[in-house]
Order: structure tokens, then C-alpha cells, then sequence
């Protein structure tokens, strides 16, 4: 197995009387998809919120490509190479999707004051390759003719996998999807679980939150279920799904999966 | 009025001052006066002459002074300007009209310095620049004077409203205080309301004389206030407090008694007829400063009686005028524009009115 | 309604690099003409026209400017914006009477001054939201103002006098009563400001702040850097109200705090919205217009702030986006959601 | 300076709270607004403004006040009270209600955000006051003293005086109402349901409309309240007064944490007391700046005021 | 009880997001609607609570118009909705939210226990965090509380905007059973669901939505079977995924 890109290490959150994560420790391998999974209210999307500093930890420690996250500006870790996604969707509803992109791709840049002020202004052709480049990404997703229209008055679905190509855009090592497949029906799945693969192979590391099985199971190269804030697994998805705790806590007894 | 004579003389007059906003009143009051005046006057004259007056409202704000005074200057029509109300937006409008040589009177732009060869700007109201009512360094004093008098051993607190008008007239009281009579100052922002920090103030200075220099709305409420906390001692202020209005503002028993300057004297208590003359013919009572705006009105009106149609003429008569106040004292500019040898008249509310006990020697 | 922005916009894109540059000289020269039509129905009554031109038209142009890259590109709600514009003037007016500096050399001090004091108000307010940053800057613009009322070296509520004007610069003589010249100068200042805003704006820095402007939280976590960009922005547009502040001083020759009351941050923010927050076009629009009106109608003396006040309402609730708004209503689609 | 200070604490801690129940109840005014619509009512201040000139017409012109009167006593000074505290809170939570719907109700259909909103209140507000200044010829107007400002007890150094007493009492009792109807009733919930999520009130039943207007007229009516406490204590009143008072009222709100009632009224008294102390001890002209460093440095350790919940607690 | 609706056309400005719509849900029905992302499903159900105006076409409910009523109205017919996207009201706990569900019945607190009781027998998770905020429950709590909230008006038609979406398969289960299960106690249910399979199970009737237009209408189970159904919502069987 390659080196780990994150490291969670017996990482706490707690909200006044709720342990939303409990000494949790895991972590995330190079190019690999890790699926995050447990039931409703389980501690994932903490586990994003916490890798991007929107809480800080109570305890433990959280290791990206070898240096600790702990007291680093959000906007500092996304430029270290981590975006996510959110799963109530947040994009810029004013406006387009195009736009959405550019401006998460502009992370990396120098600052366009600086430059814009005082020596030249972001060239015509910088500008072109930023917007060709967004529109690839739009178009990986498989959103590309909605380029123009303001992310408000795109369908859900739409919206979702905007979040995705925004999320790409900030040109991360690890990307952080949370729900992504929700709302799509079993057909936009199967698209979303290759597009996923896709940006895989394209050398990103995915950690992916889905309630979805069948998805997850079909792209995880590995998997980590939380209950109450604790990891009970973290295993290969064959092993997983057939863990009698995971069972138990999550999946229920398995419903005619046709 | 005989419409019919068509050979009436056509005289453009302006005045400035505020009309709109925050600071309105002032100026709304001096322009009824100034349309007072020539309601007289053209009674007087029966139809020969047609005086219009452009009104020029700055807000009382510099800066909208300068942008009104540049359009004023060049009407060549307006020969002579009843104004500005306010000092700050005399000096603001000044060097339009020293250019265009536009002859000004103020009834209440009492700051020093625009006559004043020694301030910063030396004059700078020459020539143009003439004022009815004596300025701070004269008022200064004089209301102390009128405050402190008949006190064996006063102890004077005096509160300003943090305008030129108010710091003014107190920078120039300070050198007249003498030594141990002092209880204190304090500068009040006016827009005050409550006074109770001011008032513990003048308590735990155990002042015996107060003195306001700022405007009646705020004079009011505040010696209210301090009357109804319990003191007893005397209350003064300066030209700014002397309207009719201000009786209306607080109940009798808290305003008798209270003292004040000015360079003239409220309609009324020149002659309760004219005053009633003047709510007859203007709709309301006479404001602070009429007398004041009457007066400089009628020396504009004086020389167009002579004549004179031009600026120029207009300058020079008014620098040659000598002619009576309507309080009967003698009005004649020197040399920078102000009126040669202004005295200060005292008053004194008395039994719900505004007594003249005499001027301030 | 027809909408003015996209017509404009079109006409724009329609065009080459030459039509562009022709229509913009057009554009220009129209505008440079102003002061000639003094003798048309554009006359001002009893204010002098090229003054209005100057103050408060030009002058209200930059600032709203100014501020729009405040508000309109960022969101910051700073009600407070006359206090860069006091500190550029009282910069001036100290400066130029004190020392032996003319207006083009204290012009980079004034601006400096209010970068510098946009800083100071920047690091603790932006870390407020919404309407508290408004109160925090509101207090600020009546601070300045205070202090100036109070600080016997500011001259107090007498303020200063005999600031000079500017000494000739590429031979044009300025003396306080050539308000073409001003006008002009100030001309060169607005289209300067625009240059800068829209350089900095039309690309990277602009998608910063409309991100911030949207959804602050989303922005940080997607790597902008939000506190130094509202930091910018502040301080951006405190330079320009910094920059008319020096150039009023130098113009009126006197200054007094009572030149710099919260109703002139209340009047450049109401010019903002009222020509279509964000779009500089608009804003500029909202600026000349809610400049000249108010002089424009003193025929109706008494009663031209009521009818001022009128206006805005009516303006507002008919377009609520000002008159040219921020961009794009998508290309097909209207915006009226109708929730 | 401390000694003295201690001489005239109680006569200045009175006034600073008399003067601090008139803020709460103005700020109660933008405090409601703000809870339903998170916008600034602009034009609260005139409904202020407003409600002080109802309270004169009351006691000058229908009861025939003026200056040189005899104060009224007994029953007939209750009567003239109470009507003018009604009569001002009528017009002013009217007014206000019309306010809503000529400034507020297009803009608010249409989404527009919160600025033309703003503005189009600004307008309203310039509206009013100039129509004021223009019907009173541009003077101020006193009210003609009705009751007699007794003193009615002393507290150590300070003398309690009746008309102090009445503002404090009423404004207590107002505010306890206010309490229990915004915390008792559904009105209350209705409120932060619309403000929090509008769509989703609508879909629970909330008629927002209903909501917005009275809140509105709640608001008008704390302060045409305040109007009418303002004239019992300072019998004056101008139509440029309700800028000044509005924007003290709004920073106490803000102080306390706007849009919540609690904070209203703490903020409301912070200000009062803080105003008056910082004018005794630093100059009366250092009393904005006093005042704004102390907001300054609550909002810096707590963003939302002293008592103000967040108002964002929706999660990344 | 019944619901129908002719002709309906929804517009966002210039653009028609429903063009013609016209489709019946009987007394004590549950009807399913499936279409792909951005067929006008969503804005189907908002304009039967309110949210939107139709351009033109009628909703009748009870045989009585209802465009004249108002959103706030409608839910005093009986009409609730579950919305996409939650709407939660933030800034308020579990259960001032769930109280608000019962807004239009104006009722005193004790009275609410019982519907409390059930909301939260159905879901403990909610009852444990009764007085956490609601914009700071997870996804899954929230959508919960979405639905328990619905729950709480008592409604006589349900509207649920997929009511499945971001819970998990356990979850996902138990939803589906509720639903049958207030159905049973009379409640007519109208379904927008992207988890097909299931809907069309669980429902009477089904209707499918393409880009603004109804292009079936048949028994749910039957709709299970159709080929075009199977390889465009149904991702040609789940299995595929396998
Ligand atoms: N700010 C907060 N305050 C209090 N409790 C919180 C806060 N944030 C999260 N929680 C609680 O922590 C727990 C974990 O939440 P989290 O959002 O991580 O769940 P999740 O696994 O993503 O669930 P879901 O699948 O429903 O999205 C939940 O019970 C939630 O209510
Ligand atoms: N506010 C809006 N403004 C403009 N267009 C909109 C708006 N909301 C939705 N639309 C458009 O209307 C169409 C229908 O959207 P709707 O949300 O009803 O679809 P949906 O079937 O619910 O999709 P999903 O499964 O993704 O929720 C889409 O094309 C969408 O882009
Ligand atoms: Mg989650
Ligand atoms: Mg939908």
C-alpha cells in the first residue's frame, strides 16, 4: 500500500453534552477511495467538518502529508490540497456554475490584488485557461451545457455534482464528498459511481460519504463505518458488509436488495 | 398691491440660510422676516419697485454653501444677499462673492474671525461682508456681564453646544472670567436631550450662575431640566436663546428670570404691535434673529429707495449707510463690516415675556 | 421594464477592439462636455451648475465608487464610509496649511491616511456580520467626526481655513472657481477608480468577493482567504473616499466636521443602491443622479428633501436591484422566483 | 472627580435609567423588525418622532395645556395620561404598520434582499420628517408641563421624581406584556419561524404577511410608547429628534444582541447608564466615543452582543 | 378527499419548468411521481402547497379551487408538505420545530404530547435531541425532523419531496414503513421519490415526469416492470451497480 495522505489520530469532537466523534482513528491512502459510512447522525460529516477546520478538535490529531492540521486557517488547509463538498448544498447561488468553478480554482493563484494592483492584471490568456479548465471540469462531471446558468436555478442534481467540479477546482490531493449521490436516482448513481472512479484515476484521493451501498460498495477500495461517533470497521467493502456489527448498526437486515 | 404699474422697478434680492434639513428653522425664520421687511417696504412704496428674493438654502452646511454660492454670485440679477445664517457657510460662500463683489449682510453669522484683521484669514470678509448683530468678542463678555450681575460671589458654569457659534462666544467669555469665579465648562453636542451629566456637573460645582450658549431648542429643554433637579441659581444665554419661540418651550415658572443679549431686541418687545403686525402678515410669530434679518433687509431696501440698481452702487451705499435699528440704535459698518460700536442689549423674561433691562456697559 | 445593463452590455460585446475603444472615447468626451450645457434644461436653479457638477455630482461619483467596492463587491455593510472621506479632507487641510506640501504631494498621504485608518476599523469589524459591522462603522464615521469637533489642531467646530488649491500641474492653472478644471480632474480620479476596480475586479479578486458576498462560510472553506480579501476591500474603498477627501479639501478651501455627517455615508450608500449595487455603471448612475436631483428641484425650495425621500421610495420598490442592476439575470431566465 | 462622582451617582444613576427605559422601548421598535425581516427599520425613529407629537396633541390641544396652566392632579391628570400614552401608541404602531406596507412589503415579495429595503426606508424616513418640519414650520414644539414634577421620595442624595417613576413602572409593565405575548402566543414563534426560514413558515401555516404586520405594529406601538414617555420627561419635540434618539436606540439594541427582547432591554439600560457616567466623568462631548469604544470591545468578544443568539446556526 | 389537477404550467420567468400538468390523487391513495433531476417534480409540489403560482391550470382539492388560497391557507385544507432541502428552521430546537408543524391548529401544549409521542416513537433520535438546535443535526436527523414535523399537522394529504434522501439503508426502511403506515391511517400521500424502486412498490399509482410533462401513469407495481422505467430509474436494476 502507498504512504497515507490524512491521518486521523484518536480524534475527539464534542458539542456541549453530544460526542459527536470519539477517539477516532483512520486514515486515507494515496489515491485511494476510503467510503465513510454509518447510520444517520453517526459523526461523518464531522469528520469533514473537523479535517477543515470548521470545528476544532477536542482531542487527538489530524495529520495531512506528514504535518498537523491543528490551528491552521480553513482556508490555508483547503490550499494545502483538501476541498470538499457539502451536503447541504452551499454554492454561490448569484452565480453561474462556470463561475463557481474559477473561483475555487483561483485558490491556488496568487492573489489577484496584489497582482491586479500593482503589476499586471491577470492575464487575458491566464483567464482563458482558468475558464477552459473550469469548463473541463464541468464537463468530467458531466454538467458541462449548464456552464452559464446561476447555480440557484439549477435542479438538485445538477447542483450536486457542481459541488463536485467546484470542489475539484480548488485542485485537491484529497477530496471530500459528503452525500454526493443524494437525490440521484439508481440510474444517475451508476453515472456517479464512474465519475467518481474517473476522478480517481485522474490522481486524486476521494474520501466519500454515501448512504447509498450498493455505490459505495462498488467504488470503495476500502471502507470505514462510524456508530455514535466510534469507528466499528474499517476493512475491505466485501468484509464490511458482511460485519455483523456493521449489520447490526447500519444496514439492517438486508431488505430484497434487487 | 397695484399690479397694474407696469413701470415697477424689478430688484433681485437673495437670501441664504438653511430652508431644508436639520437646521431649517433658523433660516425659515430669518427669511420671514426678510419677506417682512419688504412687505413694509413695499407698502411704503406702493408698487414702485419689485423686490424678489432668490432663495439660496445651504442647510446651514458648508458645503452645500459652496456649490449655492457660485450661482448666486454669478446672477448678476441679485444685487445684494441677506445672509448667510450661518458662519460656516458665510466662509465657505465668501470667496464667491468677494469675487463677484456681491454685497452681504448677515443677520447671525456672528464668528469673529470674518472681520477680524488678526484671525487667521485676516478679514476676510472684505469688503463684501457686513453683519447686523455685534460679534462673539463683543457678546462674549457681555453676556458674562449681564450673568454674573448683581451676584456678591458668582460662580459661573457655562455649557456650550459644540458649535462655532457656541465655542466662539465662550472662547471669548473665558478671557473676561476673572480668577475664582469659574465653576466650570462643558460642551454639549446639539442634538442633547437628556442633560442629567451636565446638571451633576453643575451641582458638584455648586454653581450659581449658568450660561448657555448655543440655541433656543436645546436652551429650553436644559434649563428645564436643570430648574426641575432642583437648582435655583441663574440662567443666561446669548442671541442664539432670544426667540419668541423659546417662551413656548418650557412653563414660565422655569424660564423667568432668565437672561440674555443680543444685538437687538425681539419684535415684540420693541413694539407688541409690529409683532402682532408680523403674525398678521407672515402667518407665525417672528422667529429668533427677525429683528436682525429686518434690519439688514432694510438696508439693502434703504438704497434701492436711493436708487441703486447695480452691485457697485449697491457696495457703496452700503458702506456709506448709517441709518436706525429697529430697536432705534444706529447702524453703520466700519471699515471691516461690522456695525461700528455694536453694544449688547440685555433682557430678561419676565412674567412669560422677553423684558429689555438695558444694554450690557 | 426594459433592462438597461443587458442593452449596454450587448451593445459592448457586439463590438471590436476598435468599436470599443470608440465608444468609450465617445463615451468620455460626452461626459467631459458636461459643463458646457450649463444654458440647457440640465441647469441647476439658484446652485451654480458646474459646481453641482463638482460637488456633489463628481465628488459623490467617486465615492460611490469607493464604496461600492465595500458594499457591492463584498457585502460589507459599512455605514460609516464618510469617515475616509473626512480623513482624506482633514489630511489636506492640516498639511496644506501647516506645511509647505501641495495637494498632488499630500494626495498619496491622504490615501495612505485612509488605508491606514481602514485597517484600524477593519481588523476588529470584520469579524462582525452584517448589521453589527454596520452600527461598528456607523460609530466609526461619527468618531472621526467627533474628534475633528473636539481636537482644538482640527480647528474644532470652526474648522480649517485656507487650504490652497492645487498649484499647476501640465499647465492647468486651479483656482477655486474654475470648476471645469475640477470637474475635469476629477473626471481623470473617477475614470482612474474605475480602471482600478474594474482591473481588480472583472477577474479574480472580484470572484473572491462576490464568493464572500454569497456565502462567506463556503468561500473560506474553498480556499479564499476571506478576512485579508474584506480587508482589502475596505481598504480599497477607503482609499478612494481618501483620495475625494484630499481633492474636496482642496477645492472648498474650508473644511468644518460639519462637512462629514453620518447623512453623507446615508446619501453615497443610498447612491449605491439606488444605481444597482455591484455594477459600477449603475452606481454611478445612482450617484448622479440622487447628486443633481436634490439641486435640480430646488424650484420646489420647501419641499425638495420630502420629494427626494418620495423618490426613493418609488425608485426602490420599482427597481429594487437600482436602476442598472448587477449583472446577469441569466441570459433566457428572469430572475422573479416566484417565492 | 471619583468623590464627586459618588455625590451624584444615584441622581445620575436615575437619570441614566429613565433615559434607558425610553432606549428600550425604541429599540424594542427595531428589535421586532429586525427579528422578522433581519432588516434595520430605518424609519423607526420617525414613528418615534411621530409618537411625540401625537403625546402633544393629546395634552395641548385636546386637553388644552399650555404653559401657564395649572398642573392637572387626581383623576383627570390619569385621564390625560393614559390617553396620550394611547393615543401615541396608536398612531405611531399604525404608522409603523404603513411604514410596512409602503417601504417594506413590494421589496420583501420580491426577495429583494435587504438593501433596497433600506433605502426605500431611508426615503420613508426623510418623508416624514420633512413633512413634520414643514407642518411645524421648521420649530420646535414643547408640550405644556401637565403634571407637576414632584418629587416623590429621596434615595440616598437623590430626589425620586414622579414623571422618572412613571416611565420606569410603565415601561417595565409595557415590556412585561411584550415578554409574555412574543414568548406566550404563537405570534412569538411565528416570528423567528418567518425570520428564520419564510418559505417553511409559509408551509407550517404562518401567514407572513400577518406576522410582518404585526410586528410591526408591536414595534410602533413600544415606540410611540417611548414617544410619549419622552415627552412626560422632556416635554420637547422637533421633527428632527428621531435621528439622534434612533440611532442611540439602535446601538443599544445592537449592544444587547438586536432582534432579541432581552437584549433589547439590557442594551436599552447599558446605554442609558453608560451615556450618562461616561458624560459625568469624561466630558460630555467624549460620550459617542465612550460609548462606541465599549460597543466596540463587547462585540469583539461577543459577536452577537451581550445577549444575542447566533443568528447563523445553520452548520457548513 | 381528492386532489386533481388540470393543465398546470409553472414558469421561472421565462422558462417553463412545468408544462401541462395534469394528474388525480384519490382519497387515501399513495401516488408516486419519478423523473429524472430537473423534470419539475419539486416544482409540482410546491405549487399544490403554495410556494409557487402556476401560470394557468387549475388545483382543485375536495372539488374545491385552491389557487385561491394562500400557502398558509392550504395548510389549514390539510395539505402538508415535507419540502427538499428540509426547511428547517435553524435557530430552534427539535422540538420548537416539531410544535411548529402544528401551527395552524392552534393548540394549547398538552395537547401536542400525543402527536409528540408518536413523532417520537418513530424517530428516538429526535426525542434524545429534543432540545439540540435544529440547523445543527445531521443530515439524516434533519430530514427526520422534516418529515416529523409534517407528521405533526395531521395532515389529510401529505406532500413528501424525497423523503429518503440522505438517510441511511436502515433509515431508508423504516421511512418507506411509516409512510405505508400513515397512509393506512388514512392519510392520502403524493411521493417524489429518485429511490424508485421502492416508491413504485409501496405505491397505488405512479406517475412519471419528463422535462415538465407526465409521460406515464400506471400502477405502481406494473410501472416496476416497464422497460423504458426499469432502464432509466431504476439504473437497469440496481444490480448493475454489482
Ligand atoms: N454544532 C453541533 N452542535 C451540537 N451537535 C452537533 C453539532 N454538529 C453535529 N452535532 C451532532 O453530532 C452528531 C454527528 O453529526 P454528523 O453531521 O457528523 O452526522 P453524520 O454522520 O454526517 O449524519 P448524516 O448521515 O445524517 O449526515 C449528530 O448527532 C449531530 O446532531
Ligand atoms: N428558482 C428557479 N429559477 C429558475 N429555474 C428553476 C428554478 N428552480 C427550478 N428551476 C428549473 O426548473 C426545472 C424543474 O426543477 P425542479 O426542481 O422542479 O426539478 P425536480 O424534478 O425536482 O429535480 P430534482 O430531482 O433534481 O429535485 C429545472 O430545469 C430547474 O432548472
Ligand atoms: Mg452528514
Ligand atoms: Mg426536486
Amino acid at each position: 500500500m502507498s504512504s497515507s495522505l490524512i491521518q486521523l489520530k484518536n480524534v475527539s469532537m464534542k458539542f456541549g453534552g453530544v460526542t459527536a466523534l470519539s477517539d477516532v482513528s483512520f486514515d486515507v491512502k494515496e489515491k485511494e477511495i476510503l467510503g465513510l459510512i454509518g447510520p444517520n447522525g453517526a459523526g461523518k460529516t464531522t469528520v469533514f467538518n473537523v479535517i477543515t477546520g470548521v470545528y476544532q478538535i477536542t482531542s487527538g490529531e489530524i495529520i495531512f502529508e506528514g504535518k498537523s492540521l491543528s490551528g491552521i486557517k480553513r482556508y490555508e488547509i483547503t490550499r494545502r490540497g483538501v476541498a470538499r463538498t457539502f451536503q447541504s448544498i452551499r454554492l454561490w447561488g448569484d452565480m453561474t456554475a462556470l463561475e463557481n468553478v474559477i473561483t475555487a480554482t483561483d485558490t491556488h493563484k496568487k492573489s489577484g490584488l496584489v497582482l491586479g494592483l500593482f503589476g499586471f492584471p491577470v492575464s487575458r490568456r491566464e483567464e482563458k485557461r482558468d475558464k477552459a479548465r473550469a469548463q473541463e471540469l464541468l464537463d468530467f462531471v458531466g454538467i458541462g451545457e449548464y456552464s452559464d446558468r446561476l447555480a440557484k436555478n439549477l435542479p438538485y442534481g445538477v447542483q450536486r455534482r457542481l459541488e463536485i467540479a467546484r470542489a475539484m477546482g480548488a485542485e485537491p490531493k484529497l477530496l471530500l464528498l459528503d452525500e454526493p449521490a443524494a437525490g440521484f436516482n439508481p440510474a444517475e448513481k451508476v453515472d456517479l459511481a464512474a465519475t467518481i472512479r474517473k476522478i480517481r484515476d485522474a490522481g486524486y484521493t476521494v474520501l466519500l460519504i454515501e448512504h447509498d451501498m450498493s455505490l459505495v460498495m462498488k467504488v470503495s477500495d476500502r471502507v470505514v463505518v462510524l456508530d455514535f461517533g466510534q469507528k466499528i470497521a474499517d476493512d475491505s467493502p466485501g468484509k464490511v458488509q458482511d460485519d455483523p456489527r456493521v449489520i447490526e448498526a447500519y444496514l439492517g437486515v438486508p431488505e430484497n436488495a434487487s | 398691491a397695484p399690479a397694474s404699474n407696469a413701470a415697477a422697478k424689478t430688484i433681485t434680492l437673495a437670501f441664504q440660510g438653511p430652508l431644508t434639513g436639520e437646521e431649517a428653522s433658523v433660516g425659515q425664520d430669518e427669511l420671514a422676516a426678510m419677506q417682512y421687511a419688504i412687505k413694509l417696504f413695499n407698502a411704503k412704496n406702493k408698487g414702485k419697485y419689485k423686490i424678489k428674493v432668490v432663495q439660496a438654502d445651504d442647510q446651514g452646511d458648508p458645503a452645500q454653501s459652496a456649490k449655492v454660492a457660485p450661482g448666486i454670485a454669478s446672477n448678476k440679477k441679485i444685487i445684494g444677499l441677506v445672509g448667510a445664517a450661518y458662519s460656516g457657510a458665510t466662509i465657505a460662500a465668501l470667496p464667491y462673492y468677494k469675487q463677484r463683489l456681491l454685497p452681504m449682510i448677515s443677520p447671525s453669522a456672528t464668528r469673529v474671525s470674518i472681520t477680524d484683521p488678526s484671525a487667521q484669514g485676516g478679514a476676510m470678509g472684505v469688503p463684501v461682508f457686513h453683519r447686523v448683530p455685534p460679534t462673539d468678542k463683543v457678546q462674549g463678555p457681555s453676556l458674562f456681564k449681564l450673568a454674573t450681575k448683581g451676584v456678591s460671589s458668582p460662580k459661573v458654569f457655562v455649557v456650550d453646544d459644540q458649535s462655532a457659534y457656541g465655542v466662539g462666544l465662550v472662547d471669548y467669555m473665558k478671557n473676561s472670567i476673572p480668577a475664582g469665579q469659574s465653576a466650570g465648562f462643558d460642551s454639549v453636542s446639539d442634538k442633547t436631550t437628556d442633560w442629567s451629566a451636565t446638571i451633576a456637573k453643575i451641582k458638584t460645582a455648586a454653581a450659581n450662575v449658568v450660561i448657555y450658549t448655543g440655541y433656543f431648542p436645546q436652551a429650553a429643554p436644559f434649563f428645564k431640566q436643570l430648574r426641575d433637579s432642583g437648582y435655583t441659581g441663574i440662567l443666561a444665554g446669548g442671541d442664539g436663546v432670544l426667540s419668541p419661540t423659546f417662551l413656548t418651550l418650557a412653563p414660565a415658572s422655569v424660564i423667568e428670570g432668565v437672561r440674555l443679549t443680543a444685538g437687538t431686541v425681539p419684535l415684540a418687545e420693541i413694539d407688541a404691535k409690529l409683532e402682532a403686525d408680523f403674525k398678521k402678515k407672515m402667518g407665525k410669530s417672528s422667529g429668533v434673529y427677525a429683528a436682525e434679518a429686518i434690519d439688514a433687509t432694510n438696508v439693502f431696501l434703504s438704497c434701492v429707495a436711493k436708487g441703486v440698481s447695480t452691485r457697485e452702487a449697491m457696495l457703496k451705499c452700503v458702506k456709506a449707510y448709517s441709518g436706525k435699528s429697529l430697536t432705534g440704535s444706529t447702524i453703520k459698518f466700519d471699515a471691516y463690516g461690522d456695525v461700528a460700536g455694536g453694544v449688547m442689549n440685555g433682557f430678561e423674561v419676565k412674567g412669560g415675556v422677553i423684558k429689555f433691562t438695558g444694554p450690557v456697559g | 421594464m426594459i433592462n438597461l445593463r443587458d442593452k449596454g452590455a450587448e451593445i459592448w460585446e457586439n463590438q471590436g477592439r476598435v468599436g470599443r475603444v470608440v465608444l468609450a472615447l465617445c463615451g468620455v468626451t460626452v461626459v467631459a462636455s458636461l459643463p458646457f450645457l450649463g444654458g440647457t434644461i440640465l441647469n441647476t436653479p439658484i446652485a451654480d451648475y458646474e459646481s453641482v457638477l463638482v460637488y456633489p455630482i463628481a465628488m459623490f461619483v467617486l465615492m460611490a465608487i469607493g464604496l461600492n467596492i465595500v458594499i457591492g463587491k463584498s457585502g460589507l455593510l459599512d455605514l460609516g464610509y464618510v469617515a475616509f472621506f473626512a480623513i482624506g479632507a482633514y489630511t489636506m487641510g492640516l498639511l496644506g496649511t501647516k506645511t509647505g506640501l501641495n495637494t498632488w504631494e499630500i494626495l498619496p498621504i491622504g490615501i495612505a491616511m485612509a488605508m491606514f485608518s481602514g485597517i484600524i476599523l477593519g481588523i476588529p469589524a470584520l469579524k462582525l456580520r452584517g448589521d453589527y459591522l454596520a452600527i461598528i462603522t456607523l460609530g466609526f464615521g461619527e468618531i472621526v467626526r467627533i474628534v475633528a469637533l473636539n481636537l482644538g489642531a482640527l480647528g474644532r467646530s470652526e474648522g480649517i481655513l485656507n487650504i490652497p488649491t492645487p498649484p499647476a500641474i501640465f499647465g492647468i492653472e486651479y483656482t477655486f472657481d474654475s470648476h471645469r478644471i475640477y470637474y475635469w480632474t476629477l473626471l481623470v480620479l473617477i475614470l482612474l477608480a474605475i480602471w482600478m476596480v474594474r482591473r481588480l475586479s472583472a477577474r479574480r479578486a472580484g470572484r473572491a468577493w462576490e464568493s464572500i458576498r454569497q456565502d462567506e462560510d463556503a468561500a473560506e472553506l474553498l480556499g479564499v482567504p476571506t478576512f485579508r480579501y474584506k480587508i482589502w476591500a475596505f481598504v480599497l474603498g477607503a482609499s478612494v473616499g481618501g483620495a475625494a477627501g484630499v481633492f474636496y479639501a482642496s477645492k472648498t478651501l474650508f473644511i468644518a466636521p460639519d462637512n462629514f455627517t453620518l447623512q453623507i455615508s446615508i446619501l453615497i450608500l443610498a447612491c449605491v443602491v439606488f444605481g444597482g449595487m455591484g455594477n459600477i455603471w449603475g452606481v454611478i448612475l445612482g450617484a448622479v443622479i440622487l447628486g443633481y436631483l436634490p439641486d435640480r428641484i430646488r424650484f420646489i425650495s420647501d419641499a425638495r428633501l420630502l420629494v427626494f425621500g418620495l423618490v426613493l421610495v418609488i425608485m426602490m420598490n420599482l427597481r429594487p436591484d437600482g436602476l442598472l442592476p448587477r449583472k446577469k439575470r441569466e441570459k433566457t431566465i428572469d430572475k422573479k422566483d416566484a417565492t | 472627580m471619583i468623590g464627586s462622582f459618588l455625590d451624584q451617582f444615584w441622581s445620575l444613576t436615575f437619570g441614566g435609567l429613565s433615559l434607558g427605559f425610553i432606549y428600550i422601548l425604541i429599540a424594542l421598535g427595531y428589535t421586532m423588525v429586525y427579528g422578522v425581516l433581519r432588516m434595520i427599520n430605518f424609519a423607526n425613529s420617525e414613528i418615534f418622532m411621530v409618537g411625540t407629537f401625537a403625546t402633544i396633541i393629546i395634552i395641548r390641544d385636546v386637553f388644552k395645556f399650555t404653559q401657564t396652566s395649572e398642573y392637572a392632579t387626581g383623576f383627570r391628570l390619569w385621564l390625560i395620561l393614559a390617553t396620550a400614552l394611547i393615543f401615541a401608541m396608536m398612531v405611531s404602531g399604525t404608522l409603523s404598520m404603513i411604514v410596512e406596507i409602503v417601504a417594506y412589503r413590494r421589496l420583501r415579495r420580491m426577495n429583494s434582499g435587504v438593501l433596497a429595503p433600506l433605502i426605500s426606508a431611508i426615503g420613508v424616513s426623510m418623508v416624514l420628517a420633512e413633512s413634520v418640519r414643514i407642518l411645524t414650520d421648521s420649530r420646535p414644539v414643547a408640550s405644556p408641563r401637565a403634571m407637576e414634577k414632584r418629587f416623590i421620595g429621596q434615595f440616598f442624595d437623590a430626589g425620586i421624581r414622579i414623571d422618572n417613576t412613571i416611565i420606569v413602572i410603565s415601561a417595565l409593565v409595557l415590556f412585561g406584556i411584550l415578554m409574555s405575548f412574543v414568548n406566550k402566543t404563537r405570534m412569538g414563534k411565528a416570528i423567528r419561524a418567518v425570520s428564520m426560514n419564510p418559505n417553511a413558515a409559509r408551509l407550517m401555516g404562518i401567514n407572513i404577511d400577518g406576522v410582518v404586520s404585526a410586528t410591526f405594529l408591536v414595534g410602533g406601538l413600544m415606540t410611540g410608547a417611548a414617544g410619549f414617555f419622552y415627552v412626560l420627561k422632556y416635554e420637547n419635540t422637533a421633527s428632527n429628534i428621531g435621528f439622534e434618539l434612533g440611532i442611540a436606540a439602535f446601538t443599544a439594541a445592537i449592544l444587547g444582541g438586536i432582534g432579541n427582547i432581552k437584549g433589547a432591554f439590557f442594551g436599552g439600560l447599558a446605554l442609558g447608564l453608560l451615556e450618562t457616567y461616561a458624560s459625568f466623568f469624561l466630558g460630555t462631548q467624549w460620550k459617542a466615543v465612550t460609548v462606541f469604544i465599549v460597543l466596540v470591545l463587547v462585540l469583539y468578544t461577543r459577536p452577537n452582543g451581550l445577549f444575542g443568539e447566533a443568528l447563523t446556526q445553520t452548520r457548513a | 378527499m381528492r386532489l386533481e389537477i388540470q393543465d398546470l404550467r409553472v414558469s421561472y420567468g421565462k422558462i417553463e419548468a412545468v408544462k401541462g400538468i395534469s394528474l388525480v390523487v384519490n382519497q387515501g391513495e399513495i401516488v408516486a411521481l419519478i423523473g429524472a433531476n430537473g423534470a419539475g417534480k419539486t416544482t409540482l409540489l410546491k405549487t399544490i402547497s403554495g410556494l409557487l403560482n402556476p401560470t394557468s391550470g387549475s388545483i382543485t382539492y375536495d372539488g374545491e379551487d385552491i389557487l385561491k388560497h394562500k400557502a398558509h391557507q392550504r395548510v389549514s385544507l390539510g395539505i402538508s408538505q415535507a419540502p427538499e432541502g428540509r426547511g428547517i428552521f435553524p435557530g430552534m430546537t427539535v422540538l420548537e420545530n416539531l410544535e411548529l408543524g402544528k401551527y395552524h391548529l392552534k393548540m394549547k401544549k398538552s395537547e401536542l404530547a400525543e402527536d409528540l409521542a408518536t413523532v417520537y416513537e418513530l424517530f428516538p433520535r429526535l426525542k434524545e435531541r429534543a432540545t439540540q438546535a435544529g440547523g445543527t443535526l445531521s443530515g439524516g436527523e434533519q430530514q427526520m425532523l422534516a418529515i416529523g414535523r409534517a407528521l405533526m399537522a395531521k395532515p389529510k394529504v401529505l406532500l413528501l419531496d424525497e423523503p429518503s434522501m440522505g438517510l441511511a439503508p436502515q433509515m431508508i426502511a423504516n421511512i418507506f414503513r411509516i409512510v405505508t403506515q400513515i397512509n393506512k391511517i388514512g392519510v392520502t400521500i403524493l411521493l417524489v421519490e429518485q429511490n424508485a424502486q421502492q416508491a413504485l412498490q409501496r405505491s397505488d399509482r405512479a406517475y412519471v415526469l419528463e422535462v415538465g410533462n407526465i409521460t406515464k401513469e400506471a400502477k405502481g407495481k406494473d410501472l416496476l416492470n416497464d422497460p423504458h422505467v426499469k432502464s432509466a430509474y431504476l439504473g437497469t436494476g440496481a444490480r448493475g451497480l454489482d
